[in-house]
This record gives structure tokens, C-alpha cells and sequence, in this order.
């Protein structure tokens, strides 16, 4: 009785256009293929993936967090200090993930508190937070003990998977389950697809999204983790850029910005195709100065095609031509 | 002090305690990372010992762009700063906010990378880029022959340069590619432009990315690359940091890796008997902050002018100055022996 | 008319504050009150942001939002620096012009055609544009030409090209939006899109045509943008954006549409400038004038809110009087 | 039956600008089918929401199961036994049909000491009241991909997933094939003889005669009366429910009516309108009556080039004329007052004047575009003063106006554009008696004047008091006329229900 339902609609389209462009690779550069490649792609699209969650959530609710590029920043900075003071990993992780939590509730609350759209408040937390770095650090650490650089360079699954992937796994598959089995993960939707709906049916709407923030900013912990520890130099512009490409790979795994649709799947294919792009280009032998222009090319046809689909569906009923009217009334 | 609200960005004590009231103003090509560091702490140096007030500031690292450096220009020029010291991120570009500078009496010295000859008075160079092409060149090159490439085998390097722009970067890349066409560097080559020349910028994190695509398609085998070599004090490490991190790591004997960064950036990688990094280029940054200051300080004074062929620096001595153009030495090649006998 | 009562109110509030800030910054740092100074650096420094700021308040005002600004600039920077390269000045300011115009026209047809939302439609053409300019140029700057130096570097009257530029549009902009119907079209497709396609008016047709607008000015931007960098770099757009938006929203613009006033635009246009190359003067690094722009954003919404929040408590209060009448 | 369960006792609640209710009494007990009816805008949703805790009663006593409560939204009503099946559906189209179901009150079990969401019990329980329902949909659909009828039958069973014991069912067959009303029916009996108490809100006489136990008709948010159904009649309960002395509200001026000034044939649209005709002579008002729903608004929008037409023509004074938008509608003196005053209607948050002049900026503006202000102010002021509007000058925020003044200015709005037709679609819904009598009266002077006036309502005693010729719609068809002087209510009802076979002439 239970049906085998792996993706819908914009994530089957997506499969389909990475399974395409993946058996293209094969064929066309066949250097994609190595094990090396694959992995540093895999920890590319790991950090993309776990922070991609948590925008998706925030996402959900028809909220947006532009701010979460500042944000990563300061953590991986935050991290480098405690790192360079010889804390472990498994102090840096807790650390990261605390300090997201912090700063991304901090988001949460000025969006509900003060009734302000997401997109300028977090636009304003954005730069306070890009402002802090500043006063944290001059530029950059570095000089960071091996302690630091654990994850990326000693920490390998079966010696040749990085562990980031692991780490990706691990919340990936709690974010499905958590996103099919949790109460809290329905409320999410319900807010984003209908607020007054969801206060009705007595959602505390401010209480869920803060805490939605909250969830969030600890996914960019984690992801901020694996951006930091990957050298032994932590600059203040780490997570510079990401929230657009965050939004990009939330975006191209078909939930709307509207808010109330989106899927786990989705944002895998989505971040996963991103996270893709750039190398693969240069596999291709095609200079890396088109690598944007594919990225938004295949944003825009993916929204567009999927858009044109919404449309199409609006107009349910054909339009039939005057004599079949004529007979279906007779 | 009054403007100081940042305290750790100007290394002025208090202007008005200043006795000779001289104010020397630095840009770096961006803040905050270990090459200029080391300028800074050498510039600040020179400036203590000649009692002068050194402003510092530059544009944050994801963000070395002309435009930025044009910004906090125009707000020195306004000051009437003496002397600006300048290491810019697009030579052509600067060039006509340099002139504005001195149409208003402040004499610009270039540091680390020059701008267009006419828009500065005196260039101070660190190195030529045939030295510094020599020297990243013959760090592989050694490398590589020892690991059995030569005459009969060819192999392939990659560059990992910086934004594309900047003067250095572009004239050690026509450096090397006039090398290579030498009988003694023919066996390497860059096959194609497009793809074995990385600009990843000034960004940790790009940087980090296109190191590791590049340590990805390392290995032996004509469609692989043999040797990278990093242009920038940011692409070394991260080529460094990348392969350290490499999943299945190309096999080592096969492939090299050197490039240009301070000797502490690459401690790690270099002692490390696994990392086929065996060597890094540089020269001694904190020299040349504290030689850029001084010929600021002494143009500003007269001591030196457009024709002298001689500066007498402080604590480095004397330097010859040719054509307005002040040479600090040659590069500093240093590996597993001697990299602990540098600390910046 | 109340919203007008309640933009006056909060032009007020920024003109004193735009004041107070001048003045503070005038004291601290004297060499800050010199007119080459706020005339060569403050105000020209702030021009390409405050030219964009103009339509983008159109755009926020009918409820939309622009996030490819940055790139359509530096998109038509290079194409225009590549066409002088080949044919000229006069097909510099056209390949320019044009290539503005065909952005905007894109992101106008995705937005009202195919009803995507604005925010995604233009992060999609922001990577677009980025990634044309990008591979176009090769990674390479493409500098500056007659033309370009024309509008970024030359003086009228001792003052600079690109601020009397901005002048004549702002006062086009404030009368468009303030007294036309036009303006009046704006408002009220912000407000209710759906009542005023009802009257009869071409909704569609208007989305398309701010949003052309907007990129012709960003190409209009772009060109003097060049002229005063000499070069410009496919990534040199980064953050405009973000730059543009505060600075409507710090005017008092509401995000969500229909409220909005364009003086406030250029009162923020002129507080944020000050900000910018105050802080300069103060010697206070760039990364810290992040924070006190971040700031002053804050104070904006929330004072907004607040305001807003009044005026709704009020609105209730007058219902309530109005049945009783 | 039983004892009472649900106990309301003058209840009372006021909107800006309508008293919604005025004093209800209703008394449900257990064991009973009570159907609560009443004209369009009579109030009865309005009370159940009160019910449900969706609005609080301004004044009055509600006791559930005895005890006394005020429930602040629909999650405390359904946990205290209380379920509503609303007649918006409120349902989240994004989401599937299984977590439509259960939103806010899923089935958990603990897997590990973690609780999480049981699918599989969920899933049991849907498929059961599907299956007590009688009908198929896919659990795992999601709303939006549903038609009307199925959403309806989610909200249904989404009210059967508490256990209640007491339902609401607020207009529920308003969609619904008859198959689907006859297993509805089934289970509501089923219910019943459980011995929940349900409350049944319908416009079809039919249906509450042949279910319900008692009847409570609302009257302008006044109690009526309460009478056990089998002791009554038909025509009783549409007295009551229209009730008010006629002609009194709605002062017709007689008008010399000329020739066919609009006509319209075999027209259809993209699926819903089937072959509509019919004419519109000069100066007459010209009525549509119909339920809900049987496409009144569907036709005058899609004339006025709202929506695209798949078939058929339309005459002006004999030329055949093309409407591809609302422009070409305006240009050839078609005018349309949207029935959605908030939404399509007047943009609330401007102010009066440059709400009036919207339709036709061009005409306000001088060289350049420039508003022209005063003009502006001037032809507010004008009608202001015509119209009535309650307000002391064009200046006035709309959002201040009451509903009634509101719909002045949206009228005002459509006549500044000196139409030569005008199409009032539901001219006085949710506007106060007194208003409403305003409203007839401008409707009245406007003929006058020589405008000609299509009028949609859903109240018959408005249409018939109004208009020269009354059109009946049912299901995307012209069903019948009537002339004025032939015309009642009941005929009218009975065509619209088409329940007996009264067909009008054509
Ligand atoms: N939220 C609201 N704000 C203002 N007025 C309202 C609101 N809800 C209902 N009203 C008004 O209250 C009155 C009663 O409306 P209600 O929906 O209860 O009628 P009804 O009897 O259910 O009619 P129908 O048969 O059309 O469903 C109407 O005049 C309506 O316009
Ligand atoms: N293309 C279509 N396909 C399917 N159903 C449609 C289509 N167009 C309209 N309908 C449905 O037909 C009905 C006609 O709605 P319309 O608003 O015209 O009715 P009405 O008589 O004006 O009722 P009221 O104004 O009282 O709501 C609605 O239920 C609508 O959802
Ligand atoms: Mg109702
Ligand atoms: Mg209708």
C-alpha cells in the first residue's frame, strides 16, 4: 500500500538533466571520472548541501536569509581562533554549530520580533556581521596546527572518502526523516504555504520560524566546519558569495521562493548540480570564465521551464472548439 | 587619539605627538594575509625607527579590486597624506587616480607589484620577474627531472595565478613561458591556456576549490599535469592544503608542486615527506615593507629623488636604484633544511 | 492623504539625521569640509549607486525587487568597452545602452510574462550576466575609452559630469514617481495589482517597462562607473545590489511594495555617501563602515516599523470612527 | 435525541462597518441534524466561525458539553469536540492530502523513545473514512492537484479525523456531484445515529428537508426561528428567510425602455460557460440570478476581456464587437464592478479621489502626465456628494470607509468613466441594510440618466425589486428568464435549484 515515491515533477526533470549531462561527462571528459576529482567534488557539494538544507527550510516558510554568507565568515573565524588555541574537532563542530544557532537566531527574532521582511533584515544583519569580522581579526589566521585541519586532511572513510561527506550524509538523511516524520516539519509547510491557515490551525507562526532559523544556523555550523578546516588559513571572507549560491541550489531544486513547497531531494540534485559546474568545465577544457554564465543559463531554464509548466496547469480545461461545445451541449 | 577607534589598523600612535609630522600611507593589494603581514610589520618597522606616522589599510581579501584601492586613495588624497605607498591590484587602472596624487604633492612609491611607470616615482621591486621565474621554475624543474621526466618525457605544469590583472603575476607568467622556451626548462610545458592557468582571485575559499580540481587532475600520463606551481602567497598553500586533503592522492613520485608564499605558510607541506611540495619561492617580505618605507620617507625628505641610483635603507643598507626602479635582491628559495630559519 | 503625511514625516527624520551625521563627521575630521572633497569624493563616489537606487525604487515600489543590477552594469561595461574597441564611441554608448536595455527587457518578460517571482527570476540573469560578462572578457579588464572618461572624469561648472547627471535624473525620478501617472500606476500595481489590472491598466506592460528602465540606467551607470575605475573587471558588480536595495529601503521604501518616496531615496543616497567617505576621512577602515551602514540599516526598518505599526493602530482607531459617523 | 450539546445564546458580532450578528440563539442537541439557513450574507458562516473560535462574539454565551467556552482558534474548538468543515476551504495546496488530514494533530508513535509521525496509522485512518466516504483520492496528491469536489471531500474527512462530537458543515455540497452528495448524506446519517450532533448549512431546500431534524433560519444577522423540519414547508422557510416587507428597499423608478442595446450568442469561454445568450435593452437594469458558483461573474468578466472566450459573439447596437481586454470593454462603454471589492474592486490603502480616477489617468493629467490635482479633488468632491460617500473630502483613506462607502467608491470609480453599460456584480454584499438601500437608489437614478445596468446579485429580493428582466444561471448556463412582472422568488429558486422542472422561457 505504500507507494515508492522518490521524486515528483522538478526533481524528476533535474534528475533527468544531471543523469544526461553525467553520462555526457563520460563521454566528452572521461578525466571527470577520477577518484580524485569525485571526491573534492563530493567535498565542494558537501558544505553546499548541509548549508542548502538549512536555506531550504528557512525557504520553506517563505522566509530568506541573504545573510548567511557573512554569516559562515564568521564562524570559520570564530573556529580558526579556538583551532589556533589547539581545539579539536570534536570542540569545533559543537562550537560552529553554537555559534550559528546564535547568530542565525538572532535573524529569526528580528524578522518576527519587528515584523520586518527577511530579505532587508537579514540584507542589515549581513553587514553587521561582515562588520565584525573586522573587529575579530585583521584579515586572516593562519599558521593553523594540524588539530585543525583534521577533518580535511586525515579524516578519510575507508582512507579515501573525505569524512565532510559523511558528515553531509549524516544530515541528509536527517533531514528526510526529519522533514517526513517530525510534526515540526509539517508546521514548516503549512506556514509557508498558508500563514493565516496555519495560525487557524493554532501554529505559533513566530515561535516555528525562529526556531526554523535557529535549525538553520546550526546546519551552517556544520557547513562552516568544513569550509574552515579545509587549509591551514582561515581568511574573513570564507563564506563570501555562498547565500547566492545557496538560494541558486534551493532555487533549482524546485521550491519557490513563495515558500510552502520544496523538497530534501530537490535541494541534493540542486546543490549537487552546482557544485558540479565548475569542474566539470575545466574537464571539458572550456575556460572557467563561463562557469557563471552556465550556472545561471540552467537556473533560468529550469525556472522557466518549471514556471511554464504552472502556467500550463492553471489553464486546466483545453479550450475546445466551438463545435464540440456545440455538441457536448447538445 | 581621535581617529584610532579601530586601533590595530593604523600603527600611528597619536599624529600629534609626532615630531617631524610625516605621514606615509600604505595599500596593500588587499589586508590581512601572511605576505603582506610580513610587509606590514616591516613597514611598521622603518616607520618607528624614522618617527613617522604609517597609515595602513586595503581592501578585504574577497574584494582586491582596483575599485576598492581607488576608494581608500581618494580619501588619503583628501587628507594630503606625504607619501603614498602603494601595491596595486590593476596597473593600467590606477594609474590615472596616482597622477591625481601627485598633481596634489604626494609622492607614490609602488611596492610588491608596479603601476604604470609614468604615475609613480619610484617603484620598489622585490625581485625581477625573470629571478622570480627562475626560481619557481627550477623548483620543479629539479624535482621533476630527479622523478625521471627529461628530455625523452615531457611534462605538463599548471599555474595557479591570482585575479589575472595584477602586474607581477602577468609578467612571471611571460617570464616563465619565455623560460620554457629555453633548452634547460623545454621539457615542461603548459598545454593549454585555458584550463592549466587558474585565476581564482583573492577569495580563501575559490582558491581552495580550483586548487583541488587542479591537485584532481594531477598525476602521471599525458592528459594528467606533473607539476603545479602557485603565483600567488594565497594559491601556494592552498595547492599545499589541497593535496594534503586529496582523497586518493596522485602518486607523488610522479608530480611536484612549488610556488611563491611565506615560508610559515608552508612549513607543513614542505617538511612533510608525503606533500610533493619540496621547495618554496619568496623573498624577504618584511624587508621590503621596511625598504618601501624608507624610500618614501627619504623621497618625501629629498634624500633621494627621480635620478638617484642609490638608497641607503637603514638596517638593510644600500640598494641600487635603476631607471626609478629599486631592486630588494633575488628570490629566496627555501625547503625542508631552511624553512625554520624564517618566521614571517 | 496619509502616506504622504507619514513619507514627509520620515524625509524629515532622514534629512536630520543625514545632517546630524555631516556635521559629526565635519568636526571630527576637518579635512572632510572642503567642497573639492564632498564634491569630487563624496558625492562622486556614491553617483553609479544613487543612479540605480532611482528605478530600483520604482521597482520595489510595485512590489518587485532587482538583484542583477550589479552585473547588468558591469555586463554593458564590457560590452561596450569591447564594441569601442572595434567601431568606437558613438557604438560604445549604443552597444551599451542596448545591452541594459535587453537585460532589463529579459528580466521584465521572465517577472510579467512568465510570472516567476522577481527575486528568483533576477538571481537567476545575476549568475547570467555575471557569468556573460565573465566569460566575454576572459578574466580581463576591459579599460576605460573617450567616451567612458567623458562621463566619469570630466567637470561642468567645477563640478563633476556624472553628479549633474544625477541631478537631472533625480528630479526626472522625483516628478515621474511624484506627480504623473505614471508614478501613479507604480503605486498603485504595489499596493493592489489585481484592482488596478481591474481599472484597466496594463500591469504587465508597466513591469516590463521599469525594469527596462532600470537596466538602461544601470548601462548609464556602467559607463561612468569606467570613466572613474579607468577599468572594470567582470566582477566588480559584486554586492552593488545589495548596496542599491539598502540604500531604498533606508529611504523608506517598504520592500513589500506600494509605499514609497523617491526624495527619501536620495536622502539615503546622500547618507549613505557621507557614511562612506566620512569614515574614510576618520581614517576608520572600509570593513567597519560595513557595520555602521549595517546599523543605520537597522535603525531604518526598525523605525519604520515602528512608524508603520502606528499608522495601522491608527488606521483601526479611525475605522472605528468612521462607522460611527 | 439527546440532550444539548452546543448551546448558543445571543450572540452577538460586529465588523467595521456590519453588524455581522445580532443576537443568535441556537440549540444543538445530541443525536440531531440541525440545519441553519438563510439568504446570502444572512450571517451563518459568520456564526459558525464563532463557533469554532475562528472570530470572537463580540457579547453572548456559548456552552459546549456543558461547559462554558471561547475558543481563540479552530485547534482548541476541534479539541474540545468541535469539528467545521468551512466553506472557503482552508486546506494548504502545496501539502498532500494525508497531511491536509492531520495538520496540527498528526498520529505519532515512538520509535526508540522518539516520537515521530505514524504514517501508517494516518494512513489506515484516511483510507477508513475515505472508504466510509465513498470515494477515491490519492492520499499522496497534493492539494493543488485536486478538483473542487475533492477538496471538499478532504475537508470532510479532515473534520471526521477528530473526534468530534459536533460537525459543521458549512455549505459542503455547494461542489459535489450527486453521487458524492448521496454518500456525504450516508455518512452524515451515520453520524447522526452515533449520536453527534451536527449542524448543516445549506442554500438547497431540498437537502435540508430531507436530512435535517430541526431548521434555524437567520435573517441580517437576526435569529429567526427554529422549527422542527417535518412540521414545515418549503415555502414557510423561504418566507422566513426572505421575510422582509418588499419593495420598501428598493424604490424603481420606471424608465422608458428602448431597443436590444447589447446581445450576446453562443458564447463560451475556456470551458466553464456553455453557450450563453441573452440581450441587454437601452435602459433597462437587467438581473442574473444563480447559486454560488453558477458562473454569473464568469460571463461579465470574461465579456469585459477579463478571461479569454473560446466561442461566440457579442452585438453592441447591432455591430458585432471584439473585447480582447478590459480596455477595448472601457472604449466601447462596458464598465465592470467587480463582486471582490477588497481584492478587485478599490485599492484600500489610497485614498478616495485617486481611487476614482484610476480607470482613466489620462483624462486627469495635463501635458507630461502630470497629475492633475485639482481636477482630480473636483471629480471626487462630485461624487462624494452624488454618491453620498461618507467623507469629508477626496482626501480620505478608503480603508476608513465603511463596507457600504467602500462599494460607493468603487461604483463611483466605474461611473467616472461615463459608461453606456454597467455591469454591478454583487453590488451590495457585505453592506449594512441601510447602505445597501443607498445603493438601489443610485442604481435607480443612473438608469435616469441613461445608463444601462446589468446587476449580478444573490439576493433575490434585491433582483426582484430591481430589475426590469431577471436572467437564471445555473451551471455555466442560462437556465431561464423572467419578466419583472411575472417574477418571484420561489420561481426564481426553483429554476436556480432546478430541482423541478419550472423551466422559464429561454
Ligand atoms: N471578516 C469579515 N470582515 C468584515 N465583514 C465580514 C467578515 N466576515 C463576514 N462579514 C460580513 O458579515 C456578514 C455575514 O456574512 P456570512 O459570511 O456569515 O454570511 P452567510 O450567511 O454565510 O452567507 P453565504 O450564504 O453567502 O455563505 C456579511 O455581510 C459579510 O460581508
Ligand atoms: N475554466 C474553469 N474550469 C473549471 N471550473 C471553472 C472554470 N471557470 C470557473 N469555474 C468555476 O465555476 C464557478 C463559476 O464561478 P463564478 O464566480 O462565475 O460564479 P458566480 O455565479 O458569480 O458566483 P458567486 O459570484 O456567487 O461566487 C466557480 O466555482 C469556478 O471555480
Ligand atoms: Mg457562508
Ligand atoms: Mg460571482
Amino acid at each position: 500500500m505504500k507507494k515508492l515515491k522518490l521524486a515528483t515533477g522538478t526533481e524528476f526533470y533535474l534528475a533527468v538533466l544531471l543523469l544526461v549531462a553525467l553520462i555526457l561527462l563520460r563521454v566528452l571528459a572521461p578525466g571527470f571520472y577520477t577518484m580524485n576529482n569525485i571526491m573534492s567534488l563530493l567535498n565542494t557539494f558537501s558544505y553546499t548541501l548541509i548549508a542548502a538544507i538549512g536555506m531550504n527550510l528557512i525557504i520553506i516558510t517563505s522566509n530568506i536569509d541573504v545573510s548567511t554568507g557573512a554569516l559562515v565568515s564568521v564562524i570559520c573565524l570564530a573556529l580558526a581562533a579556538a583551532g589556533k588555541g589547539g581545539l579539536p574537532f570534536a570542540g569545533l563542530l559543537p562550537l560552529a554549530m553554537l555559534i550559528g544557532m546564535l547568530l542565525s537566531g538572532i535573524n529569526g527574532l528580528f524578522i518576527t520580533g519587528m515584523k520586518i521582511p527577511a530579505i532587508v533584515a537579514t540584507l542589515a544583519t549581513a553587514q553587521i556581521f561582515q562588520g565584525i569580522l573586522p573587529l575579530m581579526v585583521e584579515g586572516s589566521i593562519y599558521d593553523l596546527p594540524a588539530s585543525f585541519t583534521w577533518l580535511a586532511f586525515d579524516a578519510k572513510i575507508f582512507g579515501v572518502i573525505p569524512a565532510s561527506v559523511l558528515l553531509c550524509l549524516i544530515v541528509t538523511v536527517a533531514a528526510l526523516i526529519f522533514m517526513k516524520y517530525s510534526r515540526f516539519a509539517k508546521k514548516i509547510y503549512a506556514i509557508g504555504n498558508n500563514k493565516q491557515g496555519a495560525r487557524l490551525a493554532g501554529i505559533a507562526v513566530d515561535k516555528i520560524v525562529v526556531i526554523t532559523y535557529i535549525v538553520a544556523g546550526t546546519l551552517f555550523g556544520v557547513a562552516s566546519t568544513i569550509i574552515a578546516t579545509a587549509g591551514q588559513r582561515v581568511t574573513t571572507t570564507m563564506g563570501t558569495g555562498l547565500e547566492m549560491t545557496l538560494i541558486a541550489a534551493v532555487v533549482l531544486g524546485g521550491t519557490s521562493t513563495a515558500g510552502g513547497s520544496g523538497s530534501i531531494v530537490g535541494t541534493v540534485i540542486g546543490a549537487f548540480i552546482l557544485s558540479m559546474i565548475s569542474p566539470a568545465i575545466n574537464y571539458l577544457g572550456i575556460s572557467p570564465n563561463w562557469s557563471d554564465a552556465v550556472k545561471g543559463a540552467i537556473i533560468i531554464i529550469s525556472v522557466v521551464v518549471s514556471g511554464a509548466r504552472h502556467i500550463k496547469r492553471k489553464r486546466v480545461i483545453e479550450p475546445l472548439t466551438e463545435k464540440q461545445l456545440r455538441k457536448e451541449a447538445a | 587619539s581621535k581617529t584610532d577607534s579601530s586601533g590595530k589598523d593604523t600603527s600611528k600612535d597619536d599624529s600629534g605627538s609626532k615630531s617631524n609630522g610625516v605621514t606615509v600611507a600604505m595599500l596593500p593589494k588587499f589586508k590581512g594575509e601572511n605576505y603582506f603581514d610580513a610587509c606590514k610589520t616591516g613597514a611598521e618597522e622603518a616607520a618607528e625607527e624614522l618617527d613617522i606616522t604609517l597609515l595602513y589599510d586595503g581592501p578585504p581579501q574577497d574584494q582586491a579590486t582596483n575599485q576598492k584601492q581607488v576608494d581608500i586613495l581618494e580619501g588619503w588624497i583628501a587628507q594630503q597624506v606625504n607619501v603614498i605607498i602603494v601595491s596595486p591590484n590593476d596597473p593600467t587602472a590606477i594609474a590615472p587616480t596616482l597622477k591625481k596624487a601627485q598633481n596634489a604633492g604626494i609622492k607614490i612609491v609602488t611596492f610588491d607589484a608596479d603601476a604604470q611607470e609614468d604615475s609613480r616615482d619610484i617603484f620598489v621591486n622585490q625581485i625581477t620577474p625573470e629571478s622570480a621565474a627562475k626560481g619557481l621554475l627550477d623548483g620543479v624543474a629539479d624535482n621533476l627531472k630527479e622523478k625521471g621526466y627529461g628530455d625523452g618525457k615531457k611534462a605538463n605544469i599548471a599555474l595557479v595565478s591570482s585575479s589575472g590583472t595584477d602586474a607581477n603575476q602577468k609578467a612571471w607568467e611571460e617570464a616563465i613561458d619565455v623560460l620554457l622556451e629555453t633548452s634547460d626548462y623545454s621539457f615542461m610545458q603548459i598545454k593549454n591556456r585555458e584550463t592549466d592557468v587558474y585565476y581564482p582571485g583573492t577569495d580563501e575559499t575559490k582558491v581552495n576549490s580550483d586548487s583541488a580540481t587542479l591537485i584532481g587532475r594531477m598525476g602521471d600520463g599525458d592528459d594528467k599535469i606533473q607539476a603545479a606551481i602557485g603565483l600567488s602567497s594565497m594559491a601556494t598553500p592552498a595547492l599545499g592544503a589541497q593535496f594534503q586533503s586529496a582523497s586518493s592522492k596522485p602518486d607523488i613520485s610522479k608530480i611536484s608542486i612549488t610556488g611563491l608564499a611565506t615560508p610559515n605558510a608552508l612549513k607543513t607541506y614542505i617538511k612533510d615527506d608525503e606533500n610533493p611540495m619540496n621547495s618554496g619561492v619568496l623573498w624577504n617580505c618584511m624587508d621590503l615593507g621596511y625598504l618601501a618605507v624608507q624610500a618614501a620617507y627619504q623621497l618625501n625628505e629629498g634624500t633621494i629623488d627621480e635620478s638617484s641610483s642609490s638608497i641607503t635603507a637603514g638596517r638593510i643598507g644600500g640598494k641600487e636604484i635603476v631607471d626609478r626602479v629599486c631592486i630588494l635582491g633575488d628570490a629566496l628559495v627555501f625547503d625542508s633544511a631552511t624553512v625554520d630559519e624564517f618566521d614571517y | 492623504m496619509k502616506n504622504k503625511i507619514l513619507s514627509f514625516s520620515f524625509n524629515k527624520a532622514l534629512f536630520v539625521i543625514w545632517v546630524l551625521i555631516f556635521l559629526f563627521i565635519g568636526i571630527m575630521a576637518p579635512s572632510f569640509f572642503s567642497w573639492p572633497y564632498i564634491c569630487n569624493v563624496m558625492l562622486r563616489n556614491i553617483v553609479e549607486i544613487g543612479l540605480v537606487a532611482l528605478p530600483m525604487t520604482f521597482i520595489i515600489i510595485t512590489g518587485g525587487i532587482d538583484l542583477s543590477v550589479g552585473n547588468t552594469m558591469i555586463l554593458s561595461a564590457m560590452l561596450g568597452g569591447l564594441a569601442y574597441m572595434k567601431w568606437g564611441n558613438i557604438a560604445a554608448l549604443l552597444v551599451t545602452l542596448l545591452t541594459g536595455l535587453i537585460c532589463g527587457l529579459i528580466n521584465g518578460i521572465i517577472i510579467a510574462k512568465i510570472k516567476i517571482s522577481s527575486m528568483v527570476a533576477t538571481l537567476a540573469t545575476m549568475y547570467l550576466f555575471l557569468g556573460l560578462a565573465r566569460g566575454i572578457s576572459k578574466g580581463d579588464s576591459v579599460y576605460y575609452y573617450g567616451l567612458a572618461d567623458f562621463m566619469g572624469n570630466t567637470s561642468i561648472a567645477g563640478i563633476p559630469m556624472q553628479i549633474w547627471i544625477f541631478i537631472l535624473l533625480a528630479i526626472i525620478f522625483v516628478f515621474v514617481l511624484g506627480k504623473t501617472s505614471f508614478g501613479r500606476q507604480l503605486y498603485c500595481i504595489g499596493l493592489n495589482p489585481n484592482a488596478t489590472r481591474y481599472s484597466g491598466i496594463d500591469t504587465d506592460r508597466v513591469q516590463i517597462g521599469i525594469y527596462c528602465l532600470c537596466g538602461v540606467i544601470c548601462a548609464l551607470a556602467a559607463l561612468i562607473f569606467l570613466g572613474r575605475f579607468t577599468s572594470v573587471k567582470y566582477d566588480a558588480g559584486t554586492n552593488f545590489n545589495l548596496k542599491v536595495i539598502t540604500i531604498v529601503v533606508l529611504g523608506g521604501t517598504s520592500i513589500a511594495g506600494g509605499i514609497g518616496d523617491m526624495r527619501g531615496t536620495i536622502l539615503a543616497t546622500l547618507i549613505i555617501a557621507t557614511l562612506n567617505s566620512g569614515l574614510t576621512v576618520m581614517n576608520i577602515p572600509i570593513d567597519i563602515q560595513t557595520i555602521i551602514q549595517g546599523t543605520v540599516l537597522i535603525i531604518a526598518l526598525v523605525a519604520n516599523a515602528v512608524v508603520n505599526a502606528r499608522s495601522k493602530q491608527k488606521r483601526i482607531i479611525e475605522v472605528k470612527k468612521a462607522v460611527a459617523i | 435525541m439527546g440532550e444539548t450539546i452546543l448551546q448558543l445564546e445571543n450572540i452577538v458580532k460586529s465588523f467595521p462597518g456590519v453588524l455581522a450578528l445580532d443576537g443568535i440563539d441556537l440549540n444543538l442537541r445530541s443525536g440531531e441534524i440541525h440545519a441553519v439557513c438563510g439568504e446570502n450574507g444572512a450571517g451563518k458562516s459568520t456564526l459558525m466561525k464563532v463557533v469554532c473560535g475562528v472570530h470572537q462574539a463580540d457579547k453572548g454565551e456559548m456552552v459546549v458539553n456543558g461547559i462554558t467556552e471561547c475558543f481563540k482558534n479552530p485547534m482548541e474548538a476541534y479539541k474540545k469536540g468541535i469539528s467545521i468543515i468551512f466553506q472557503e476551504t482552508s486546506l494548504f495546496e502545496e501539502m498532500t492530502v494525508l497531511d491536509n488530514l492531520f495538520l496540527g494533530h498528526e498520529k505519532t508513535k515512538k520509535t526508540m523513545g522518539i516520537s515521530h509521525i505514524d504514517y501508517t496509522a494516518m494512513r489506515e485512518e484516511a483510507t477508513e473514512i475515505f472508504k466510509r466516504l465513498n470515494t477515491t483520492i490519492d492520499l499522496d496528491a497534493k492539494i493543488k492537484a485536486l478538483g473542487m469536489a475533492q477538496k471538499q471531500m478532504v475537508e470532510i474527512a479532515k473534520a471526521l479525523t477528530f473526534n468530534a462530537n459536533i460537525i459543521i458543515f458549512d455549505e459542503p455540497t455547494a461542489s459535489l456531484t450527486q453521487r458524492e452528495v448521496e454518500a456525504l448524506f450516508k455518512i452524515i446519517d451515520e453520524l447522526k445515529k452515533s449520536g453527534m450532533g451536527i449542524v448543516y448549512i445549506s442554500h438547497r431546500l431540498e437537502e435540508i428537508f430531507e436530512i435535517s431534524d430541526r431548521v434555524t433560519v437567520i435573517r441580517d444577522g437576526k435569529y429567526i426561528s427554529t422549527k422542527d423540519t417535518k412540521k414545515t414547508t418549503k415555502n414557510e422557510l423561504v418566507a422566513d428567510m426572505v421575510g422582509r416587507e418588499m419593495g420598501e428597499y428598493y424604490p424603481k423608478t420606471e424608465t422608458k425602455i428602448g431597443d436590444k442595446l447589447l446581445e450576446v450568442k453562443h458564447y463560451y469561454d475556456q470551458g466553464f460557460l456553455n453557450d450563453i445568450n441573452f440581450y441587454l435593452r437601452k435602459g433597462e437594469i437587467l438581473g442574473f440570478s444563480g447559486l454560488a458558483g453558477a458562473g454569473r461573474t464568469e460571463v461579465m468578466e470574461s465579456l469585459c476581456g477579463f478571461t479569454e472566450r473560446a466561442a461566440g459573439q457579442v452585438f453592441l447596437e447591432g455591430e458585432e464587437i471584439k473585447i480582447n481586454n478590459y480596455r477595448d470593454a472601457k472604449k466601447a462603454g462596458i464598465v465592470y464592478v467587480s463582486e471582490d471589492r477588497g481584492k478587485y474592486g478599490v485599492i484600500v490603502d489610497m485614498i478616495i479621489k485617486q481611487n476614482i480616477t484610476l480607470p482613466q489617468l489620462h483624462r486627469f493629467s495635463k501635458a507630461l502626465g502630470v497629475m492633475d490635482i485639482p481636477a482630480e479633488g473636483k471629480a471626487a468632491d462630485k461624487y462624494i456628494g452624488e454618491m453620498g460617500i461618507k467623507a469629508p473630502d477626496g482626501d480620505f483613506l478608503v480603508a476608513n470607509l465603511s463596507g457600504g462607502n467602500q462599494q460607493k467608491v468603487s461604483v463611483s470609480k466605474a461611473l467616472a468613466l461615463k459608461p453606456k453599460i454597467l455591469i454591478l456584480d454583487e453590488p451590495t454584499r457585505g453592506v449594512d441594510v441601510s447602505a445597501k438601500a443607498e445603493i438601489h437608489k443610485i442604481i435607480s437614478e443612473l438608469t435616469q440618466k441613461g445608463v444601462t445596468i446589468i446587476m449580478i446579485s444573490s439576493e433575490l429580493p434585491e433582483l426582484i425589486g430591481m430589475c426590469d428582466r431577471i436572467y437564471v444561471m445555473k451551471e455555466g448556463r442560462i437556465a431561464g428568464s423572467f419578466d419583472r412582472d411575472e417574477v418571484t422568488q420561489e420561481k426564481i429558486l426553483i429554476m436556480a435549484l432546478g430541482t423541478e422542472t419550472g423551466e422559464g422561457k429561454a
